[in-house]
């Protein structure tokens, strides 16, 4: 399944590019994050809990950068256990100055291996689709407060 | 079968499994159980608690009002709204539900349950957003009352809240209503389905085409075809049927089941 | 239900032979009292679960169990590195060059299909045993999948095995006949460019499971398990394990049905065996429906591409070639031998006499196929029929017409196929007509549907049940195996209260053998059934067994019946030995048996009952002549009259007894959706001579539904990353009570010239439905079928 | 977690870990190994048992959720050895193969036979719907089930 789209920030690319890259940050912007590691600057893993009606979709995630061109170009390969199934995920994103505001373009290959079932296939597009909005106004809010703290 | 590790409790009133609820983040209402505990054998979605509200009589019971208004609590089986004398106000209501799973399913499994999981297959979430339902949702802050469309909010997903329970259907009267559905065998999955309510204005609402019912409206059955495809559904593809197949089914059951409702007038 | 019962039979009399009689099984399986694997415990066990792979192909980086095996509770662990270590690679059926690959009881270095076990873990209770395989931590490297057979041989495929060097896993051609002469002489060349079998299985609703108890003593294991061919089990375990055959008890009483599909579980098995030494405990393992699923037994998924069919212009079939490409899945867990079973049936049940078939097997990363009921005939048969359609259609000829102009006549029988089979009895067109008298005529329904908006389709399927294999046509596989012939025995002993005892090597999946053995028995001592006792299931040690003993490839009422046959007139002998002598050298030919006992026909009133009989030989036997010798315990072995086939010609006779089966299913369609009921259906049986007509007429319509659940719904069907998307009956719909059309069943009896009691093996016949289905299908749209799975969606797309 | 439960008339007190689903706390806790396992989705029936009147699937609820109730399970079903009309009808029509599903299948036709004695062929088919067999067919059931019923 892939997924991509285009986010405008009113943030200079360094800001935006601070936040991306920075795991803590991420850490906000991932949702329902129980917990963190940093194990070095490109390989983190969080304890995330997806909240579903039918009771949280709990996985371990780990994320480990595989390329960067700062600050326009970073790809990160995503791994999730725990939910019967495997998550995988390749996302890159692609950073352009638009004026004082940063254009960014990302794009995902998301794969999910294990015993998915039509119940997987149907579900799986919705929920990513709803998260990836959640990430999207998260990673806007985390943007806006680095700038913040930058003044 | 073998699931994690999970707490449970049975609370006795309403406001005890609100409680327990809103206590933890990871606890989810156990209604019928004949979803969710699949799930959690699955081990996919995995609740820290399981509040059971089997024995909370708040959550049953079938009333009917003197303007026909059928008031139905979320832990009415379906078996009990079939055999429910009240709910013949409400013909579809008792035939939608003979067609959904098995005996043993019927006997177990919820009104609530079956909308507050939403899982796109399900038989009443389109049914409840054709007929114009009205759900009650209580929390710690009180009640609110919605319709479907503000109360399905996705796959899995509905407006009932951490700490919150679905606590009261409201149907309004009518008899002119219509059910398709093309199902893997006989009374099985639905592949896709669709509800209709003449009552008033002809609304149809389609299952299995998106994470949550799609309602469209038409003067007439001869013009539902139109409406659905100006609704520009994109069905998701699964084994049972590709998108294309799905957006087929969707026009020519809405208009099965508009026709059936008409038909009723 | 309407049953046809054609004048010519007349139903036996005054014997249990041929007689309906309930199950002796029944009492304890209605009550709840029956014992299938998963019901025995033992004191300490511990429960297995596997961890197993979610990538359909990958490299295996790196394996942790520590976190598992600290948990409390947690017994051990078993990787596939110290399987290497403690076991050899399964020996391989094969020739060159799927004989090359090296497969052992789990993962070892590399998975090559989703569900494929990597790690067992043992606890203390079932849900712990799954909490800790969470625990255990396993790196893969995913490597691209292999998912469509027809890619498995090009350049560029994923390669699964590397010492094969390729996907190929064998291939073979036969041709008997001479093809460019019927060619020349055809009116008409039918040409097929591609048709599909797809991919499924019985799924018995008991999945596999084992208790394994590890005797350090004496170094035995006992394997309570649901297997149903433990002589193979015991063939492929002994020499991986690296242990003589009797250390390895096989026990089953009870099971949930097999259907073929629980032949390969010997994998697992292994890794049972293994645990129960390492952990010194009792080691139970339950296969859950996903895991089945997943992993266990499918069907050979088949392809038949560029066919080319010989056809005179009144609808003569002379001749076909086609290149057969079937589908193994990631093992050769008993493949390639679906590489010459189907050739049992090589001209289906027609006359034409010249044909070629191209056989390749590859690999890819799906589940191993094993037999399935109809194993491999099903396929080629399904494709005969296939052709015989599409044939009529380009003709413009009637199905009925084409078939019953080519159906090897009664008259022609035993008929030699053009390799060397040898069709026993039957009368196909005979059968044609009974299923056709049920239905009765179609044409006003036609209209009648027309007028209601449905498309109605008739379609009939022929197929044979092909029963008792020579196993010497593994030979064509591997001319290196050593195999050959078939055997099946049994034990009747007289006890000393006079109780018949009567042990199987068998190992009865629903089938009564209880019931059908002491039916023979009883005709033969003259005593009733009642007083016949069959010991329940299988156990290596204590009843006797051979080296096919087993349940599988229609073969009981062949193999098994004619095992008590034997040595029930064994033990009659020697009853009238002893009597002869009880009663003073009245001669052997004065007595006769009856009533329970033994006596004298002309004087009836000198009577041995049988409980005297026991009593003498086994507790009273002082004074008896020296030179008596009786025993009163026979043990006979039935070895089929069976000759090594032609290597080189790949000539000779693969299967005793052909049973076969005419069905005709009649479907409704609605145009609009696709959806479509069968609203009418007749299957027509002849397996010869009947033991037991329920039990018989029960086969008949269990195979029906399992062919209906096959055409319409049921498909093992993978995503293009090698996800299995039917893991359970969720996704995987079987027919259920609402599915089933109404039933007609009718039957004719041309009992077998080859068997001793005029039975044939029967069962397996059920693929007739898949045809007679897929043919409605063509009939009603008009449209050619060219696959064996017809769910809504492929039916409204034929009628785009 | 401490539960009560009436089987076939009998009181079990156990302590049982909340996530223990009903069908294993039968089988691996009681030891009545007549209800069987035949999926893991709910959809095969073969573990259905009378659950405080009620025909359900004992693999879609916890043990903890049976504290206080009373289950009827294949065991129960004949008082005795000798078998029950229904029992003897499975048998007499050829009903069980396998045997796997039919004490399931026995469950739900029992609840069926209790609701409605007599009932008619679409009746007994929409009873048996929640319950797999691989064998049989069905058709023998339906016919055993009508034979008990009259």
């Amino acid at each position: 399944m892939n997924l991509s789209g285009e986010r405008i920030f009113a943030a200079p690319r360094a800001v935006v590019w601070q936040v991306l890259n920075d795991p803590s940050s991420m850490a906000q912007v991932m949702p329902g994050v129980e917990g963190f590691d940093i194990h070095d600057d490109r390989r983190w893993t969080a304890n995330v809990k997806i909240p579903l009606g039918l009771g949280g979709l709990k996985m371990k995630v780990d994320m480990e950068k595989s390329e960067e061109r700062e600050p326009e170009f970073a790809k990160m390969a995503i791994k999730g256990s725990g939910v019967g199934a495997m998550l995988n995920m390749v996302t890159s994103f692609d950073l352009q100055e638009a004026g004082d505001s940063t254009a960014m373009k990302w794009a995902a290959e998301v794969k999910i291996a294990g015993p998915v079932g039509s119940m997987g296939q149907r579900v799986l597009q919705p929920i990513v689709n709803q998260q990836v909005e959640h990430v999207l106004n998260a990673l806007e809010l985390q943007v806006q407060e680095a700038l913040k703290a930058t003044g | 079968m073998l699931l994690r590790e999970v707490e449970y409790a049975k609370p006795s009133s309403v406001a005890e499994a609100l409680g327990l609820l809103a206590a933890d983040d990871g606890a989810r209402a156990l209604a019928g159980g004949q979803t969710l505990v699949n799930v959690m054998k699955a081990r996919a979605a995995s609740p820290d608690m399981l509040v059971d509200l089997n024995g909370l009589e708040e959550l049953r019971g079938i009333e009917l009002a003197g303007d026909g208004t059928l008031s139905i609590g979320p832990m009415t089986t379906y078996t009990e709204l079939m055999e429910s004398v009240e709910a013949r106000a409400r013909p579809i209501l008792g035939e939608v539900c003979a067609q959904i799973a098995d005996v043993q399913v019927r006997n177990r499994g919820t009104i609530g349950g079956n909308l507050c999981s939403n899982d796109p297959t399900n038989h009443l979430p389109p049914l409840m957003a054709a007929i114009g339902a009205r759900m009650t949702i209580r929390g710690g802050d009180g009640e609110r009352t919605m319709g479907t469309d503000e109360f399905f909010l996705g796959v899995y997903m509905t407006a009932v809240g951490p700490g919150e329970l679905l606590t009261r259907i409201t149907i309004p009267a009518g008899k002119h209503d219509g059910f398709a559905a093309v199902t893997l065998g006989v009374d099985g999955t639905c592949i896709v389905n669709a509800a209709a309510s003449a009552n008033g204005s002809l609304r149809v609402a389609l299952g299995c085409v998106d994470a949550v019912p799609v309602v469209v409206e038409a003067e007439s059955p001869d013009g539902v075809r139109a409406a659905v495809r100006a609704a520009g559904i994109d069905p998701p593809s699964d084994v049972h049927a590709s998108s294309a197949y799905r957006a087929h089914l969707a026009e020519v059951l809405a208009e099965r089941a508009a026709r059936q409702a008409v038909e009723k007038r | 239900m309407t049953t046809i019962a054609p004048e010519k039979v007349i139903a036996p009399q005054k014997q249990w032979q041929g007689q309906s009689v309930p199950r002796k099984e029944d009492k304890r399986l209605t009550q709840g009292q029956g014992v299938f694997v998963d019901d025995i415990k033992r004191h300490g066990m511990g429960y297995l679960h596997f961890v197993r792979s979610p990538y359909a192909h990958a490299h295996i980086t790196s394996i942790d169990v520590s976190k598992a095996e600290e948990i409390k509770g947690v017994y051990g662990t078993l990787t596939g590195e110290e399987v290497a270590a403690l076991t050899d690679p399964f020996f391989q059926i094969a020739s060159e060059p799927g004989g090359q690959i090296k497969d052992f009881a789990l993962a070892v270095g590399k998975v090559r299909y989703v569900g494929e076990p990597v790690v067992a873990v043992v606890a203390d209770t079932r849900e712990l045993a799954r909490d800790a395989s969470e625990l255990v931590e396993v790196e893969y490297e995913p490597l691209s999948a292999l998912v469509d057979a027809r890619e498995a041989l090009k350049s560029d495929a994923p390669l699964l095995h590397d010492d094969a060097g390729g996907n190929l896993m064998w291939q073979g051609t036969y041709e008997w006949g001479d093809l460019d002469a019927a060619f020349a002489e055809a009116d008409r060349v039918v040409k097929i460019e591609e048709l599909h079998f797809h991919r499924f299985n019985s799924t018995p609703l008991e999945c596999d499971g084992a208790l394994v108890e590890f005797n350090r003593g004496t170094a035995q294991w006992t394997i309570h398990t649901n297997n149903q061919f433990p002589g193979f089990a015991a063939i492929m375990m002994g020499p991986a394990m690296r242990c003589g055959l009797d250390k390895l008890r096989f026990v089953t009483q009870d099971i949930g049905g097999g259907f073929g599909n629980k032949i390969t579980s010997h994998p697992q098995l292994v890794v049972c065996c293994l645990l129960a030494r390492k952990l010194n405990r009792p080691v139970q393992w339950t296969e859950w429906r996903t895991d089945f699923h997943m992993s266990m037994s499918h069907g050979n998924e088949r392809w038949f591409q560029d066919t080319e069919v010989a056809v005179k212009a009144d609808g003569t079939l002379l001749g076909f070639r086609t290149k057969a490409l079937d589908d193994a899945g990631a093992w050769l867990r008993y493949e390639p031998l679906g590489g010459v079973i189907w050739a049992q049936v090589t001209p289906g049940m027609y006359r034409w006499r010249h044909i070629r078939v191209d056989f390749t097997q590859v690999a890819t990363n799906k589940a191993p196929v094993s037999p399935n009921r109809g194993y491999s005939r099903m396929q080629h048969l399904w494709f005969t029929e296939r052709v015989i359609d599409i044939v009529a259609r380009e003709l413009g000829l009637d199905p009925v017409d084409v078939r019953k102009r080519n159906y090897v006549r009664a008259e022609d029988m035993p008929y030699e196929t053009p390799n060397g089979c040898i069709y026993d009895s039957g009368d196909y067109a005979q059968m044609l007509d009974i299923a056709l008298e049920l239905i009765g005529p179609v044409e006003e329904r036609r209209a009648d549907a027309k007028a209601r908006g449905k498309l109605l389709g008739v379609g009939i399927g022929s197929t044979l049940d092909s029963g008792t294999n020579n196993f010497g046509q593994s030979r064509l596989i591997n001319p290196e195996l050593q195999f050959s012939g078939n055997n099946e025995v049994a034990t009747v002993k007289l006890d000393i209260f006079g109780e018949i005892v009567v042990t199987l090597g068998t190992t009865p999946q629903g089938q009564g053998h209880e019931t059908t053995a002491a039916q023979v028995v009883a005709d033969i001592l003259g005593c009733s059934m009642d007083d016949v006792h069959v010991r329940a299931g299988h156990d290596s040690y204590w009843n006797s067994h051979a080296g096919f003993s087993g349940t599988y490839a229609s073969q009981f009422a062949v193999t098994g019946l004619s095992a008590v046959k034997g040595a029930t007139e064994m033990l009659a002998v020697e009853i009238k030995k002893l009597a002869s002598v009880i009663f003073g050298g009245v001669p052997a030919e004065a007595l006769e048996l009856a009533e329970g006992g033994v006596r004298i026909k002309d004087n009836p009133e000198a009577f041995l009952p049988f409980m005297a009989c026991g009593a003498i030989i086994n507790a009273n036997n002082a004074g008896l002549p020296e030179d008596l010798d009786v025993t009163l315990n026979c043990r006979y072995v039935y070895r089929p009259p069976f000759e090594v086939p032609d290597i080189e010609r790949k000539f000779g006779n693969l299967t005793l007894t052909y049973a076969a089966q005419i069905h005709v299913a009649v479907i409704e369609i609605d145009p609009e959706t696709g959806y479509y009921d069968i609203v009418d259906y007749a299957a027509v049986d002849d397996c010869g001579k009947r033991i037991n007509p329920q039990i018989v007429e029960g086969q008949v319509m269990g195979a029906t539904a399992q062919a209906i659940g096959a055409a319409m719904h049921e498909t093992y069907e993978y995503d293009e990353d090698g996800n299995l998307l039917t893991p359970n009956f969720y996704d995987y719909h079987v027919p259920h009570a609402l599915d089933m059309p109404p039933l007609r069943t009718g039957f004719i009896e041309s009992p077998s010239p080859f068997t001793p009691l005029g039975t044939k093996g029967m069962g397996e016949g059920g693929g007739a439905g898949i045809h007679a289905v897929c043919a409605a299908v063509q009939d009603a749209t008009g449209k050619i079928v060219t696959d064996s799975h017809n769910p809504y969606q492929r039916v409204w797309e034929l009628l785009q | 977690m401490d539960v009560a439960v009436t089987v076939n008339g009998t009181l079990y007190e156990r302590d049982v870990e909340p996530r223990k689903l009903l069908i294993h706390f039968l089988r691996d806790d009681l030891d009545l190994t007549g209800s069987h396992i035949g999926c893991d989705t709910g959809n095969c029936g073969a573990c259905s048992v009378i659950f405080d009147g009620k025909l359900v699937k004992s693999c879609m609820l916890l043990a903890v959720q049976a504290n206080g109730s009373s289950v009827e399970t294949v065991e129960g079903l004949s008082d005795g050895d000798e078998m029950t009309a229904l029992q003897q009808s499975f048998s007499d029509h050829h009903a069980l193969q396998c045997g796997y599903c039919t004490p399931g299948m026995l469950m739900s036709a029992t609840a069926l036979l209790r609701a409605k004695p007599s009932p008619t062929d679409d009746e007994i088919r929409k009873a048996l719907q929640g319950n797999i067999c691989r064998c049989t067919g069905y058709w023998n059931i339906f016919e055993a089930v009508k034979a008990a019923g009259r």
